[in-house]
């Protein structure tokens, strides 16, 4: 019952949120000095007034903003996030293109972040003040300052072009077709078509902007989990454990982790969050076509519809990654699960 | 003192010294510490806050945290000098034949394991017991602490008891592996008055039971003289007296004790002032010179503030630390008492 | 009405609400649960019950830093919570609160002077010159030297920062201090000469005290009558000789018996309750204590006993008195 | 491509199956594939091979030669053009195509009322007196009514398959055509591509049409890579991974001239970098003086310009391109700047001292070179007559906005032609919509502007030559607007293929490329 | 207390030397702009693109400006937008979330819900709509950056007010009668204030990490400001030439990694349970 009532909130605050951010970004459209209608419409057809009418009545930009407003959320409430200015598409499907191509490069990334993170991160606590803490310490925080963009531009130089180790931008070699789309994960969908080589360049293809992109949350789970790792082991159920005869191994392992591991997820939900964020940045370098170039392009262009659609769809996502860490919180802690 | 005596002696600490390096500069928590207890016997130890109770106590079971803490001097325990052990082998004594029960039931267990598992891991893990005959062993350890309903409890997690229920698994704990020696720091501190009550009628009929040595700790007075055979007296990291409860109680030798038992209102003694003794304790980083307790002491003396007096013994059980006393008996020479 | 009670407490009850303020579903953990009793003039009256039972929520209360779900609390003929902001920042003065962690009660960043300055400047008193004196005077009488007041109270020793609580409780002359385990904190040998301060306050300036405690024999020690609660109710008051040699209520025995003891000789035997203080926020039914009390009869579950008066001046409330 | 003999780092892997794919990669800017609606730059270089037109350009765009058209005559009056369609024509889906499907797709084009459409302005009607004859009647004279032709707008469509897939060509198609979507990813032309996919931001695959009438293309299928940045570009050139970089900057060319296996290609471009001055005091300030102008037009160094733009990029004198018809020769970036005079001018402007103001830039690269990096050249060469300026960067699409309303004082922007004619570029004349845009007026310059409106009618060669060179001199010595750079353009190809030569209008001739 | 921490930890001298001479340059080259080696916005289009010599360290750019001159000058608007970002958000913050933790009840959900909001708002996008809308400017991004910042305060400040409303000096404070105006700003704001600043210096790497993110997607302040993001974003538009982006890559890196060091350094240091055992 607790969990239902909890979801129950996050669901009203879900609406509320979505409500909240197109408004937020309604307010911004309408009081910008510029014109949609200018920035969308050829050079020519600006003079011809029986085209901008014709453009206005298209999108609702002749109305004043609280109907355009209703119209809007009326239509969302159906599904319908109105038609992209810009790309003259409906933004539903521009994001549902689009948004698949992000996951995959954010969830190859968390993994990574999430791996090497408490990796090092227990090591370190375990070697607090050793010259191997110092030097992961070192990494995290050399991690979590790296200018993305810049990260990006040096491991193509460096693994692309100078050693040719690496392929370059974009989700799979140029010379292959992409997979079937069932997820839209081309992994996955390279996998469920049974193409190894492909699910192979597809997985080579996430490496570095996967590294790029996951630098920075690494380095905050390594910091987390070594902090955190350092904080429970001063608890008073550690010295109990202690007494009780056990190894260091067994402590760490049996009762220090799991408890440790409590912040970690709440770090792990944060770094997801600012993944999606820094896309922005990682897929401009890497030619990656997601959701990150899609609301830049959409930002520059004042296509307001996009950049809604956009803003909701992270908002959602942001409060849907709350919840998973939520509930991971119940599955970790016992005091969540039963209250 | 003889072979024999030592013999005897389950546990025999001599000039046990633990100090700290802080920021602040290298603090003695305890300074000489030497006390014994045999099987079967209680031994309780009072002192203020900060006296250096607990950290005498974890000193026994070698959890001082080092760095920061050091530990010199020797501590046997059944003809064998812990001091002296591998950490391996000191390993397997804890929570095996010397066990610890802490001063909070809120802390001390760990929040993301069952109380069952808890309980039944030194089992598994001194014992060598299958998780079936754990768990029966368990059952029945939560049967002798009182605790209603042991199936349910059980499986349940630590935050969905209540503080004395905690600390009866605490103790349910510390138990099972029937030590010989348990010391109890401070255990009732947390508790309310009549769940306080609970605890140490428990921890009596215990002791009958089982027929190990406890060491108590505390600072009241009341739970000492409720539980002990002999007590002794902490003040600034220095065990100033010890002896049998009753002489103690009776006839304090050590003005600190005096004052200790007079301060102390009682519902037995009739409604008068309260006897006090002026100042506080002091600093450890600026421990007075000679006799710690000088500053404070009535009855101080030019000496007390040059020389400090050591643990004299004044009877084959009684022991005091105070120049009135090396007066007494007529040793006021510093070089005999080493003979 | 009688002249030497300074506070009668009536039908006092402060409930807490415990879910959101978006749920439908309210819960109230009743911390104070219509609770009356009388102060009078220049005693000091011992509340005393186990964790949770209400004894600070009650004090804060009696106090007006809560606003109660009902009841009253008449200072001085006046019921406080009827009063205008400006004619109860006027009260205020005349009464005053002791914290149980002398550490936790005073700013960590503001010096003793400061500190004790406070209670001066928001009633607006005397010219600055005048406050140092006070302040000076203030530190005299709780036994503290004039170069303690530069300093921060983390300078300070447990004792010390709980005479500067005191002090600063003592700036306006109050009439009435409730002192919420003002000793609890401190080390044995600190905590006898703060109770022999507050006798000594006590007797100088004719204060009333409302002493909470856990400690049965710190409240025995200082206490001419006694409360002893249990889950939100008083169930039982009276002078300290009745509650102590004459325990009516079972709770109260139980409490009782539970002290430990300094006479090694006299062993005594103990009342052990069994099981655990239930939650206020879902008390039993009937006699709150029915669930652990030794002595109760079918009676208990169901219907509430009523504070009676058993012997003159000495009130239970149990179904057996 | 990806069938040499040789396996160095250089060559892409052959496709699987063995199909012959050409892979290009490109910053595109095509947002639809709907012939009646893609208006975009890059929109006939995946059009032009998919829909055949009426007329179409090959290698030079100084006259369209006959697509699908085999003869056209033009009636007396100039207002009537008869085509005849060449024979045996059939669409990708078989269906045959028939003048009836050309009128469909024009008029369906006009009422879309897309942002190409203005290119139908000038029809009156349709006629398709039989299955092979289609005429167009046109409002007045047009001198570049066949140009126009070369257009997707023009492109015909198979009016059966569209009309299954919800396009009409009804007036209202505006709002009742629901075809949109469907044309994005699919195709219903007679070219000798098909659009088999596209995933925008990622790519657009043509596959080969089996139908075609012409001579089928080399290539099984053409793959167009959305890749933005051209130093990706050429990374992947580099390593082999594509055939074509369409979208490298001069820097870019220099550093690969050396490289093996790389072919580097240059091209003049029909795009215009140019300032624009505004004419309105109140807007411009100082900057309003024409002599200020002039000044301006004196004091910039355009060989540093240039270079900047890299090699091959010229200044013509005005806003008319050198390949066009008429144009005069670019200026003479050695001795173009004349700082004494401009400093004299100033003075004569009564501006000795110079003044500040703020030049607008837009950001974005235009043929590879970065427009802001431009913007400051021109604010260091302005400080010489005392001019400070501070730059003001926005988004294009921003930018735009204050640009159309003429409330820029001094901004640098480019051109590209709607078309490749003249004509187009009379736009920039005194009191036309990109004259206005500097608030430069018909009646500031009265004989300029009449000589505009004469130039572009007429329809004799000679003379409308004559008229355009006489339009340029004019504005070289007054003007709201100086052209910076006309700019080369820079791509390179792997070295194993050809017919990749540039034209403007369609970048490259999909279906002319093949490997050597 | 500086250097005794600095003795026992090796990154956060790193961190305090990085920083110290950056704060150096920055203030350096304000005073004695001729201390660089060329002036930052002279051209010389002759030498453009010339690789790293001993005329040019980190050689020159594509319109000849020297790239050493320009990093060293850029560091002050990377520190001077750290700064303003970070006051201003912690400011705002530390309002917002110090009256709804005060106030409480339906008022404080209804303020965290909308500091929520703002932070479930991707920011990045959220900023480049704001400057695209108004234009892209250093005033502009800032505001950006400080609306999307701010909750991350408002929710710190906030959780302390709470922590700190409870204390028993605060009841004290009523006790004697003191008004809320006083209570609130005497009492509890000068208790919550420590771990805002904490965290205050801990972000200011992160803002300058966002600056230069915004200003190499073009959102900066306009050119020729050197300011590092967009000099790496040049780099980026000459990919071959590959000292125009490193080095001012190097700088934004160099920075934020010293701050850093310090701020996590900073961060054990304060944290009580950590710090016993330095
Ligand atoms: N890990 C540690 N690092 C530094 N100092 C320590 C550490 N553990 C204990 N101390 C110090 O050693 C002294 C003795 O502490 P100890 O815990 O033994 O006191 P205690 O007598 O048990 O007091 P209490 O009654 O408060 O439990 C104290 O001053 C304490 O601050
Ligand atoms: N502000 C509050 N909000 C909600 N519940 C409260 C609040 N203050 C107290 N309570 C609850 O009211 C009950 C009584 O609390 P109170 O502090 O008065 O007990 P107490 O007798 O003073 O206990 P202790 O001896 O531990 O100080 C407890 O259950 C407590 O959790
Ligand atoms: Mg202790
Ligand atoms: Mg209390
Ligand atoms: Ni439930």
């Amino acid at each position: 019952m607790g969990l239902l009532k909890y979801t129950a909130r996050r669901l009203v605050f879900l609406a509320f949120l979505v409500i909240g951010v197109s408004l937020v970004v309604f307010v911004i459209s309408h009081s910008v000095p510029s014109d949609p209608v200018l920035a969308n419409l050829s050079q020519r057809n600006i003079d011809n007034q029986e085209m901008v009418d014709s453009f206005k009545a298209k999108w609702g930009l002749d109305k004043p903003m609280y109907t355009q407003y209703f119209i809007y959320v009326g239509n969302l409430v159906k599904g319908d996030m109105g038609t992209s200015i810009r790309t003259q598409r409906p933004v539903m499907d521009d994001l549902k293109k689009y948004f698949p191509a992000t996951i995959e490069l954010a969830i190859f990334s968390i993994i990574i972040a999430v791996f090497f993170g408490m990796l090092f991160g227990i090591i370190s606590a375990i070697k607090r003040n050793s010259a191997i803490d110092q030097i992961i310490r070192g990494i995290s925080v050399v991690g979590v300052s790296v200018p993305s963009f810049w990260l990006g531009l040096m491991f193509l130089l460096l693994f692309y072009v100078n050693l040719g180790i690496a392929p370059g931008p974009g989700r799979i070699s140029p010379y292959l077709a992409p997979p079937a789309a069932v997820t839209n994960l081309y992994v996955i969908d390279a996998l469920l078509a049974g193409d190894w080589s492909l699910a192979v360049d597809a997985l080579q293809h996430l490496l570095l902007p996967g590294l790029v992109l996951g630098s920075f949350t690494m380095g905050l789970i390594t910091r987390t989990t070594r902090s955190s790792l350092l904080e429970v082991m001063s608890l008073d159920f550690i010295r109990t454990a202690r007494a009780k005869g056990l190894t260091e191994k067994m402590i760490i392992m049996r009762h220090a982790l799991g408890n440790a591991l409590i912040p970690v997820v709440t770090v792990i939900g944060i770094g997801f969050g600012n993944l999606l964020g820094g896309m922005v940045l990682v897929e401009t370098i890497f030619a990656w076509p997601g959701i990150g170039q899609y609301a830049y392009k959409a930002a520059g262009n004042l296509d307001f519809p996009a950049i809604i659609g956009v803003s909701i769809l992270i908002s959602i996502n942001y409060v849907v990654i709350n919840l998973i860490v939520d509930l991971l919180y119940g599955i970790l802690d016992p005091r969540v699960r039963y209250n | 003192m003889s072979d024999d005596l030592l013999d005897k002696d389950l546990l025999r600490i001599s000039n046990l010294n633990v100090q700290f390096r802080t920021s602040e500069g290298v603090f003695k928590a305890v300074r000489d510490v030497s006390i014994s207890i045999r099987s079967g016997e209680t031994l309780g130890i009072v002192g203020e806050s900060g006296s250096g109770k607990s950290v005498t106590a974890l000193s026994i079971m070698n959890l001082i945290p080092n760095p920061p803490g050091e530990i010199k001097g020797d501590i046997f325990f059944n003809g064998q000098n812990l001091r002296e052990m591998s950490p391996e082998e000191v390993r397997k004594v804890r929570g095996n034949e010397i066990s610890m029960i802490f001063q909070e039931p809120m802390t001390s267990l760990n929040p993301i394991h069952t109380c069952g598992k808890q309980i039944m891991e030194p089992l598994l893990l001194h014992k060598g017991f299958t998780k079936h005959e754990a768990k029966a062993r368990s059952l029945e350890l939560l049967k002798m602490v009182g605790i209603p309903l042991p199936e349910q409890r059980f499986k349940e997690y630590p935050h969905q008891l209540s503080g004395g229920m905690r600390q009866r698994i605490m103790i349910a704990m510390a138990l099972a592996c029937r030590p010989k020696l348990l010391l109890a720091d401070e255990p009732t501190t947390a508790l309310d008055v009549t769940i306080q009550a609970q605890i140490l009628e428990l921890m009596k009929n215990l002791r009958n039971e089982i027929d190990s040595a406890i060491i108590m700790i505390t600072h009241d007075l009341g739970i000492i003289t409720e539980m002990c055979h002999s007590v002794a007296v902490m003040y600034a990291g220095q065990v100033v007296e010890s002896g049998p409860l009753k002489e103690l109680i009776r006839e304090p030798l050590h003005p600190y004790t005096e004052g200790l038992l007079r301060s102390i209102p009682t519902i037995t003694k009739e409604k008068q002032r309260l006897y006090t003794i002026d100042g506080t304790v002091p600093s450890p980083f600026n421990m007075p010179p000679g006799c710690s307790f000088q500053p404070r002491c009535k009855y101080s003396n030019p000496i007390c503030s040059e020389q400090t007096p050591d643990l004299i013994h004044v009877s084959e059980e009684r022991a005091v630390r105070c120049w009135r006393h090396a007066e007494n008996i007529g040793i006021g020479n510093r070089s005999v008492l080493h003979g | 009405m009688d002249d030497s009670v300074l506070v009668q407490v009536q039908n006092l009850k402060m409930y807490f609400q415990t879910e959101g303020s978006f749920s439908f579903s309210k819960k109230y953990i009743k911390a104070v649960d219509d609770v009356s009793f009388n102060l009078f003039k220049g005693e000091t009256f011992g509340l005393v019950g186990e964790s949770g039972c209400g004894k600070s929520t009650l004090g804060r209360t009696v106090l007006g830093l809560y606003k109660p779900n009902a009841g009253k609390v008449i200072f001085e003929g006046e019921n406080i919570f009827s009063l205008k902001n400006k004619r109860m920042k006027e009260m205020r003065k005349k009464m005053q609160l002791i914290f149980q962690d002398p550490s936790a009660s005073l700013n960590p960043r503001k010096t003793i002077a400061d500190i004790l300055n406070e209670p001066f400047h928001i009633h607006q008193v005397g010219t600055m010159t005048e406050r140092k004196g006070k302040i000076k005077d203030l530190m005299d009488r709780v036994g503290l030297s004039e170069y303690h007041l530069s300093r921060y109270p983390h300078e300070m020793s447990g004792g010390q920062k709980q005479r500067v609580g005191i002090a600063r409780a003592l700036a306006l002359n109050p009439k009435l201090i409730i002192c919420d385990e003002p000793v609890s904190a401190l080390d044995v040998s600190i905590q006898a000469q703060v109770i022999n301060l507050l006798e000594d306050l006590q007797k100088e300036y004719d204060l009333t005290y409302l002493f909470i405690s856990h400690n049965l024999s710190v409240v025995h020690h200082i206490c001419n009558r006694v409360g002893v609660m249990y889950l939100g109710k008083l169930v039982e008051t009276g002078n300290h000789e009745d509650i102590y040699r004459n325990t009516l209520h079972p709770y109260a025995k139980a409490l009782i018996s539970a002290i430990p003891h300094t006479d090694p000789d006299n062993p005594k035997d103990r009342i052990l309750l069994r099981g655990d203080v239930p939650s206020p926020a879902n008390p039993p039914s009937g006699c709150r204590f029915h669930t652990r009390c030794p002595e109760r009869t079918d009676l208990c579950s169901h219907a509430e006993p009523q504070l009676k008066e058993v012997f003159p001046g000495h009130f239970a409330a149990c179904h057996l008195c | 491509a990806g069938c040499g003999g040789s396996k160095d780092a250089g060559t892409k892997p052959e496709a699987a199956d063995g199909t012959k794919q050409l892979i290009m990669a490109l910053d595109p800017d095509y947002e639809t594939f709907d012939p009646g609606l893609a208006y975009e730059a890059y929109a006939l270089l995946v059009l032009h091979p998919v829909y055949d037109t009426l007329m179409q350009f090959e290698d030079n765009l100084d006259a369209p030669i006959y697509g699908i058209a085999e003869s056209h005559e033009l009636s007396k009056d100039g207002l009537s053009y008869a085509f005849k369609l060449r024979k045996g024509i059939k669409f990708a889906s078989g269906n045959a195509l028939t003048s009836q499907d050309v009128k469909w797709s024009v008029e369906r084009s006009m009422n879309l009322k897309g942002n190409g459409s203005f290119l139908a302005d000038g029809i009156k009607s349709i006629e398709t007196p039989d299955s092979d004859t289609v005429v167009f009647n046109l409002k007045g004279q047009d001198a570049s009514f066949l140009t126009k032709l070369t257009y997707n707008a023009f492109g015909v469509i198979d009016s059966k398959v569209a009309m299954e897939n919800g396009a009409t060509n009804a007036v209202d198609a505006n709002t009742a055509d629901k075809a949109k979507l469907w044309f994005d990813t699919h195709s219903a032309g007679s070219g000798p591509y098909m659009i088999e996919s596209y995933t925008p931001k990622v790519e657009v695959v043509l596959a080969r049409n089996k139908n075609y009438w012409g001579k089928a293309p080399y290539y099984d299928k053409v793959v167009l890579k959305a890749i933005s940045d051209p130093g990706t570009q050429l990374m992947m050139l580099e390593k082999g991974d594509i055939d074509i970089a369409f979208n490298l900057g001069p820097e870019h060319v220099k550093q690969i001239q050396d490289k093996p296996g790389i072919e580097i290609k240059k091209a003049q471009s029909m795009t215009l970098t140019f300032l624009l001055m505004n004419r309105d005091p109140k807007i411009g300030g100082p900057i309003a003086n024409p002599n200020v102008q002039k000044a301006i037009r004196l004091v910039l160094d355009y060989q540093g310009m240039q270079t900047i733009a890299g090699e091959g990029s010229i200044t013509p004198v005005a806003p008319f391109q050198v390949g066009f018809l008429g144009t005069l020769p670019p200026r003479d970036p050695k001795t173009a700047q004349n700082i004494e005079k401009a400093k004299e001018l100033m003075k004569k402007a009564g501006y000795e001292k110079g003044f500040k103001t703020t030049l607008e830039v837009a950001t974005l690269a235009v043929e590879g070179m970065d427009l802001p990096t431009l913007a400051q050249k021109v604010q260091n060469d302005l400080l010489q007559i005392g001019i400070e300026t501070e730059i003001k960067t926005s988004d294009i699409m921003v930018a735009l906005d204050p640009y159309r309303k003429g409330t820029q004082a001094l901004s640098l922007w480019y051109w590209g032609p709607d078309y490749p004619d003249p004509n187009t570029q009379l736009a920039f004349l005194p009191g036309n919509p990109v004259g206005l845009r500097a608030n430069w007026t018909a009646d500031m310059n009265p004989e300029l502007a009449e000589l505009g409106k004469k130039a572009a009618v007429e329809v004799d060669k000679a003379t409308r030559v004559k008229n355009l060179e006489e339009i340029q001199k004019m504005m070289d010595e007054d003007s709201a607007f100086d052209v910076l750079l006309q700019h080369a353009r820079h791509y390179a190809t792997r070295d194993n293929i050809q017919g990749t030569d540039y034209i403007d209008l369609y970048k490259i001739d999909l279906k002319d490329v093949s490997a050597k | 207390m500086l250097l005794r921490i600095m003795k026992n930890n090796l990154l956060f001298s790193i961190g305090i030397i990085v920083c110290a001479l950056w704060i150096l340059i920055a203030i350096v080259t304000v005073l004695v702009p001729s201390i660089t080696p060329y002036s930052y916005l002279a051209q010389d289009l002759a030498n453009r693109f010339q690789a790293p010599s001993s005329a040019h360290w980190f050689g020159t750019d594509s319109i000849g400006r020297d790239v050493f001159s320009r990093a060293l000058v850029g560091s002050r608007i990377s520190l001077i937008a750290g700064l303003i970002t970070i006051a201003l958000a912690s400011l705002m913050g530390m309002i917002y979330g110090g009256i709804a933790g005060y106030i409480g009840g339906l008022t404080d959900e209804i303020m965290m819900r909308v500091s929520e909001m703002v932070m479930a708002f991707p920011g990045i996008i959220l900023a480049m709509t704001i400057a695209a809308a108004l234009g892209p400017s250093l005033h502009n991004t800032l505001l950006a950056m400080v609306i999307i910042w701010w909750p991350n305060y408002a929710r710190v400040m906030r959780s302390m007010v709470i922590a700190n409303k409870e204390n028993e000096y605060v009841e004290a404070a009523k006790s004697l009668g003191a008004s809320h105006f006083r209570i609130f700003f005497n009492e509890i704001m000068p208790n919550s204030l420590g771990p805002v600043l904490v965290l205050a210096t801990l972000d200011f790497g992160n803002a300058i990490l966002l600056f230069s993110g915004l200003s190499f997607l073009g959102l900066g302040s306009p050119p020729p400001t050197p300011e590092w993001g967009a000099m790496v974003a040049d780099g980026v538009l000459n990919f071959n030439y590959w000292w125009i982006g490193t080095f001012p890559g190097l700088a934004i890196l160099t920075m934020s990694v010293g701050t850093n060091f310090i701020g996590d350094s900073l961060r054990d240091f304060l944290d009580p349970r950590l710090r016993k055992e330095i």
